[in-house]
C-alpha cells in the first residue's frame, strides 16, 4: 500500500508532527524546528506550483466534502499567506537560533520551539480552511501558543501584557463562536460555500457583525487595540518579530475572506471600518511619536499599519471593492516581511546596547551598525518609500482612491506616511549621533544569524516592490476577492 | 398503584429537599446548615431515587439508580466532613442561639 | 394547557441566568466559584432538556468539573501567595486597575445593545431550521459506528477533533512554559475520612471513565467525557498526595501528552493513499481504527488535564522556588 | 412556548452577561469566570440549533462542535489561570 501525502495536508501535518518531536526532545528543539521548516517551506512551494498550474484546489478530509466535512482549499491569496509565514517564520527561526543560545536561554529555547510550531501549525490551518468553526479551533490554536510566546521571558512586564493579550484573544474567539452559531441557526451549515449563497438576514448579519468585532479584536484595530503594543513590545525579540509580523495576520485574513464570502451589508459600515482605520493611523502614530522606548515604538507601529490596511479596505467603497481587497493583501505582506525585520533588529539594538530606550540611543559606546540599517532598511518599506512592497501597496491604495473621487482616505494615508517618517526619524537620529557622543564607539563584532536573518527580511521588503506584478497576478489566482473575469 | 407509591415516594423526598434548603438558608452557621443538608439530603435522594427506581421497571436501571445513589451519599458525606473539618480548622465560630 | 415540563424549562433558564449574575455580582471570590459550578452544572442539565446528552456529559465533566477544579487551585495559589490564606473569606484578591464608572456604564449599555441585537437577530431565525441532520443520517452506516455524535467527532470531522486535541497539547506547553519557580501553596491536610472515600472512589471512577469511553461508539459518550473522568483519576491521586509528580517523569508525562496527537495525525496521514485522502480511514477498518484513536486520545487527554491541574512541570528539588531557572 | 425558544434567549443572556464581566470586571480570576460564562452561552446558541421538536434526533453536529468548544476552553482557562498565578506570585515576591 503506497501512501499519497498531499501538500496541502502536509502543510498543516508537517509543523504539527514537528512541534511534537521538538517537544519530546528538547535537547534537539532548535534542529528539529528548522528542519520542520525547511520542509514546511518545500510543501509550500509544492503547493504554490500546483495552483499555478491548476488554480485553486480543494481537498475533501475524510472523503466527506463540505458541508458535513471539512474542505481544505488553496487559492492564490491563501499561498500568498502560506509563502509569508513559511518565509518570514523560516527567518525569524534562524535568528531565534542565534538569540536564544545563551544559557541563560536555555528554557525558552526548549519551549520557543514547540510553541512556534504550534503557532505555524494554526496559522497553515487558518490559512487552508474553508470551514469558520474549524477556523475558531484554529485562531485559539494560535492563540495558546502565542500567549506562550508573548511570556517566554517571564518577566512580569511580560506576564501583564501576556494576560491582557489572553483575554482579548479568547474574548474575540469566543465572539467568533457565538458568530457561528448564529449562522448554524440560519443556513444550517458552516462552510464558506454555504455563505456565498445565503440571503441576507438579520441572523447572519448578527453573525457577521459579532465574527468581525472578534477578529478586530484580535487584529487589533483601533479602539480594540489596546493589548497589542504591550504584548508585543515585551516579548523576546523572536515571539515579538513572529507575534506582530505574522500573528495579528490570521486574524487580518480571515476579516478578508469573511467580508468576500458575506459582503458587507451596507457602505456605512465599510466607511466606519475606514474610520477605526483612520483613528488607528493617528491615535498610533501619536503614541508612537511618544513612545519612550524603541519596542514600543515599533509596536504602536504595528497598531498604525493595521489600521492602514483597513483604511485600504475601506476606500472603494461599494464599487470595486476587488481592488482594495488586492491593495490590502500587499499591505499585509509587506507589513509582515519588514515588521519582523525590525522587530528582530529592534532586539539585537537592545542587546547590544543593553537597552532600548530611544532618548539614549546615542549615548551607547556600542554600536550596532548591521541592526541600525537593517532597522532603517525596514522603515524604508513601513513609511511607504519606493520602490519597497509597503510603497506598492500605499501607492496602489492611493491610486484607488483617485480614482474613486475619495480624496479623504489619501488625506488619512499620507497623514499616516508623514507620521510614520517624524517618528522613525526620532530613532535614526539616536542611531546617528550627532553630536552627544560621550564615549569611544565600539564596532559591533562580525555577522550572526540575528544579523543575517533581519536584514535578509529587510532586504526582502525592498526587492520584493519589484515583483508586485507577479506577487498581484499570484494572489488573484483562483478568485479569492470572488470576483470572476 | 405502583406508580402512586412511586409518585407519593418522589414527593417526599422533595420535602426533605425543601426543608433541606430552607435549613441551609435559615440556620445560624456552617455545622447547623451543614446538618440540615446532609440528614435531609441524604433521605431525600434516597427516597427519590428509590421511587424513580420503581417507575424504572427494569432491575438494571434500578441497579444504577441505586448505584447512582450509594456513589452520591458516600460522596456528599465525605464532602460534608472536609466542609466541617476545614471550617473547624479555620476556627469558624458556633453560634450559641 | 400549557405542558408542565415548560414551567421547569422556564424555572431552569431564569435559575441559569439568575447564577450568572450571581457569578459576578457576589463579593466572594470562593462564592463565586462555587455558584460557577452549579451554573455550569444547570447548563448541562438545560442541555439533557434540549437532548443533548453528550454536550451535558463533557460540560458537567470538563467544563464545570475540571475547571472548577482549576479555579479552586488558583483561589488557593492567590491566597496563599496574598498571605490571606488564614482569613476566612479572601475578597477580591487579584485587583486590577479600578476601571472608571462611566466607562462601565459605557460597556454596560454597549452590551445590553448587543442582546437586544442578539435577541431579535435569533428570533428572526429560523427554527429548529436546516442542519446537517439529512447528511449524517445518509453518512452514518460508513462511518464505523453507531453513535451521531462520535461519528461526527472521529470521522466527518475529524480533523477539528485533532486539532482541539492540539489545542490541550498547546495548552499544556503554555502551562509548563508559564509556570516556574514559583513556590508550592501547602496543599490542605484531608484526613482519614478522605483517604477512605479516595479508596473506594478510584476504581469506580476508572470503571466509569473507562464505560463512558466503551460506551461512545453506540450512546452518549465517548474520549473526551471518558477522559475527563479518569482526570479526577489523577485529581485525586494529586490531592491524596498518593502520587507526586517527579522530574524523572517528565519524560513519560511529554510522551504522554503527545501520545494521542501523535497517534491521531499520523493514522490520519497514513490512511491517505489509494485514492483515499487524509482522515478517510477504509471502511472495513474504520472502526478499529476510530476506536483506537479514540483509546489514546482518552489516555492523552486525561493525563494532559490533570497536568494542567497540578500546574508547572516536575522540577528538581534544588531549583525549586529559584528565580533563575528562566 | 418551546425549549428552544426558552433556552435561546437563555443563551443570548448568559452571554451578554458574561460580555459585561468580561468587560467590567476588576478582578483576574473574575474576568476567567465571565469569559467562561460567555462560551456556555455561546454553546446554548449551538444546543439550541441543534433541537428538533422531540420524535425527531437532534442534529450531532453542533453537539460535536459544542463538545470541541468545551475542550478548547478549558485549555484556554487553564493557561489564563497558570498566568495568573504566576503573576501574583511575582507580584507578591515584590511586596514583600
Amino acid at each position: 500500500m503506497t501512501v499519497e501525502f498531499d501538500p496541502m495536508t502536509l502543510a498543516i501535518f508537517m509543523p504539527l508532527l514537528g512541534a511534537i518531536a521538538a517537544f519530546l526532545l528538547p535537547r534537539v528543539a532548535a534542529f528539529i524546528g528548522l528542519v520542520t521548516l525547511v520542509l514546511t517551506a518545500a510543501v509550500v512551494v509544492l503547493l504554490a506550483r500546483e495552483v499555478l498550474s491548476e488554480g485553486a484546489i480543494i481537498l475533501p478530509l475524510g472523503g466527506w466534502g463540505a458541508p458535513l466535512g471539512i474542505d481544505l482549499r488553496a487559492d492564490g491569496l491563501s499561498v500568498a499567506m502560506l509563502a509569508l509565514t513559511c518565509i518570514v517564520g523560516f527567518l525569524v527561526s534562524l535568528a531565534a537560533l542565534d538569540s536564544l543560545k545563551g544559557d541563560a536561554q536555555a528554557r525558552q529555547r526548549q519551549y520557543f520551539w514547540p510553541l512556534w510550531l504550534l503557532l505555524l501549525t494554526g496559522m497553515n490551518g487558518v490559512y487552508l480552511s474553508t470551514d469558520i468553526f474549524n477556523l475558531y479551533v484554529m485562531i485559539e490554536i494560535i492563540a495558546l501558543a502565542a500567549v506562550g510566546l508573548t511570556v517566554l521571558s517571564g518577566s512580569k512586564a511580560a506576564l501583564r501584557a501576556g494576560l491582557e493579550y489572553m483575554y482579548a484573544s479568547i474574548l474575540g474567539a469566543l465572539l467568533f463562536l457565538m458568530g457561528v452559531g448564529f449562522i448554524y441557526l440560519q443556513l444550517g451549515r458552516l462552510d464558506f460555500a454555504g455563505l456565498i449563497n445565503a440571503d441576507s438576514s438579520l441572523a447572519l448579519s448578527a453573525a457577521l457583525a459579532l465574527m468581525i468585532i472578534g477578529m478586530f479584536l484580535k487584529t487589533a484595530l483601533f479602539p480594540l487595540h489596546f493589548w497589542l503594543p504591550a504584548a508585543h513590545a515585551n516579548a523576546t525579540a523572536p515571539a515579538s518579530a513572529l507575534l506582530s509580523g505574522l500573528v495579528v495576520k490570521a486574524a487580518l485574513y480571515i476579516f478578508l475572506r469573511l467580508t468576500t464570502y458575506m459582503p458587507l451589508p451596507d457602505e456605512i459600515l465599510v466607511t466606519l471600518i475606514g474610520i477605526l482605520g483612520a483613528g488607528a493611523v493617528v491615535w498610533g502614530g501619536i503614541q508612537a511619536l511618544r513612545a519612550e522606548r524603541l519596542k514600543m515604538l515599533v509596536a504602536w507601529s504595528t497598531v498604525v499599519q493595521i489600521g492602514l490596511i483597513f483604511v485600504a479596505f475601506a476606500r472603494a467603497g461599494q464599487v470595486g471593492l476587488a481592488e482594495s481587497w488586492k491593495a490590502a493583501a500587499l499591505l499585509i505582506l509587506a507589513h509582515g516581511v519588514a515588521k519582523a525585520a525590525m522587530f528582530l533588529s529592534a532586539g539585537r539594538i537592545k542587546d547590544e546596547i543593553g537597552h532600548d530606550l530611544i532618548r539614549d540611543l546615542d549615548r551607547s559606546s556600542v554600536r550596532p551598525t548591521l541592526a541600525q540599517f537593517t532597522f532603517a532598511l525596514a522603515a524604508i518599506s513601513l513609511i511607504g518609500l519606493p520602490p519597497s512592497l509597503g510603497f506598492i501597496g500605499k501607492w496602489s491604495l492611493m491610486e484607488g482612491a483617485m480614482a474613486a473621487g475619495y480624496w479623504h482616505w489619501i488625506a488619512v494615508t499620507m497623514a499616516g506616511t508623514l507620521m510614520s517618517i517624524a517618528y522613525f526619524s526620532r530613532v535614526f537620529a539616536g542611531f546617528l549621533r550627532f553630536d552627544r557622543v560621550r564615549t569611544p564607539v565600539t564596532e559591533h563584532q562580525g555577522w550572526a544569524y540575528a544579523d543575517a536573518a533581519p536584514l535578509t527580511l529587510a532586504a526582502g521588503a525592498i526587492a520584493l516592490g519589484f515583483f508586485a506584478a507577479p506577487i498581484l497576478s499570484f494572489i488573484e489566482i483562483g478568485y479569492p476577492f470572488g470576483v470572476a473575469p | 398503584m405502583l406508580e402512586l407509591v412511586a409518585a407519593s415516594l418522589i414527593g417526599l423526598g422533595a420535602v426533605f429537599f425543601i426543608a433541606g434548603t430552607v435549613g441551609l438558608l435559615r440556620f445560624p452557621d456552617i455545622f447547623c446548615r451543614l446538618h440540615a443538608l446532609t440528614k435531609a439530603d441524604g433521605l431525600g435522594l434516597a427516597l427519590v431515587a428509590l421511587g424513580v427506581a420503581l417507575l424504572s421497571g427494569s432491575m438494571g436501571d434500578a441497579f444504577r439508580i441505586g448505584l447512582i445513589w450509594f456513589f452520591v451519599a458516600v460522596a456528599s458525606a465525605t464532602c460534608s466532613h472536609l466542609i466541617a473539618r476545614y471550617a473547624r480548622a479555620s476556627g469558624e465560630a458556633v453560634s450559641d442561639d | 394547557m400549557t405542558d408542565p415540563l415548560v414551567i421547569f424549562d422556564l424555572l431552569l433558564a431564569a435559575s441559569v441566568v439568575a447564577l450568572a449574575v450571581a457569578v459576578l455580582g457576589v463579593r466572594d471570590l470562593f462564592a463565586a466559584i462555587v455558584l460557577f459550578v452549579i451554573f455550569g452544572l444547570l447548563s448541562a442539565l438545560s442541555w439533557v432538556r434540549l437532548s443533548a446528552p453528550d454536550v451535558a456529559l463533557a460540560e458537567a465533566a470538563i467544563g464545570t468539573g475540571v475547571t472548577g477544579a482549576l479555579l479552586l487551585k488558583t483561589l488557593h495559589h492567590l491566597r496563599f501567595v496574598s498571605g490571606t490564606l488564614d482569613q476566612q473569606a479572601a475578597l477580591s484578591v487579584t485587583p486590577l486597575l479600578p476601571v472608571p464608572g462611566a466607562v462601565i456604564w459605557a460597556n454596560a449599555a454597549f452590551c445590553g445593545l448587543i442582546t437586544l441585537g442578539l435577541a431579535a437577530a435569533f428570533l428572526g431565525a429560523p427554527q429548529a431550521g436546516p442542519g446537517f441532520d439529512p447528511l449524517v443520517a445518509d453518512a452514518m452506516p460508513q462511518s464505523g459506528v453507531e453513535h451521531p455524535v462520535t461519528g461526527v467527532l472521529l470521522n466527518f470531522r475529524a480533523y477539528d477533533t485533532l486539532m482541539e486535541v492540539v489545542v490541550l497539547l498547546a495548552a499544556v506547553i503554555a502551562v509548563w512554559q508559564i509556570e516556574r519557580g514559583m513556590s508550592d501553596a501547602p496543599a490542605p491536610v484531608m484526613g482519614e475520612v478522605w483517604q477512605g472515600f479516595a479508596r473506594l472512589a478510584l476504581p469506580a471512577i476508572v470503571v466509569v471513565g473507562t464505560y463512558l469511553l466503551w460506551v461512545g461508539a453506540e450512546a452518549p459518550g465517548g474520549a473526551f467525557q471518558g477522559g475527563a473522568v479518569l482526570a479526577a483519576v489523577g485529581l485525586l491521586l494529586l490531592l491524596t498526595r498518593a502520587y507526586v509528580p517527579r522530574p524523572a517523569h517528565r519524560g513519560i508525562a511529554r510522551g504522554a501528552f503527545v501520545l494521542g496527537t501523535g497517534a491521531f495525525a499520523a493514522v490520519a496521514l497514513l490512511v491517505a493513499g489509494g485514492g483515499r485522502v487524509a482522515f478517510e480511514y477504509p471502511p472495513e477498518h474504520a472502526k478499529s481504527l476510530i476506536l483506537l484513536i479514540e483509546g489514546l486520545v482518552t489516555i492523552s487527554i486525561a493525563i494532559t488535564l490533570a497536568a494542567l491541574f497540578h500546574g508547572r512541570e516536575p522540577v528538581a528539588l534544588s531549583t525549586q522556588g529559584g528565580r533563575n531557572d528562566t | 412556548m418551546t425549549p428552544d425558544l426558552i433556552y435561546g434567549f437563555t443563551g443570548v443572556a448568559v452571554f451578554a452577561i458574561g460580555l459585561v464581566g468580561a468587560l467590567c470586571a476588576q478582578d483576574r480570576l473574575r474576568r476567567v469566570l465571565a469569559l467562561k460564562l460567555c462560551s456556555v452561552g455561546a454553546g446554548f446558541m449551538l444546543v439550541v440549533g441543534a433541537w428538533r421538536e422531540p420524535p425527531a434526533a437532534p442534529d450531532p453536529v453542533p453537539h460535536a462542535l459544542v463538545i470541541t468548544g468545551i475542550v478548547v476552553m478549558v485549555s484556554a482557562t487553564a493557561v489564563a489561570l497558570a498566568l495568573i498565578r504566576r503573576l501574583q506570585s511575582l507580584e507578591a515576591e515584590d511586596d514583600r
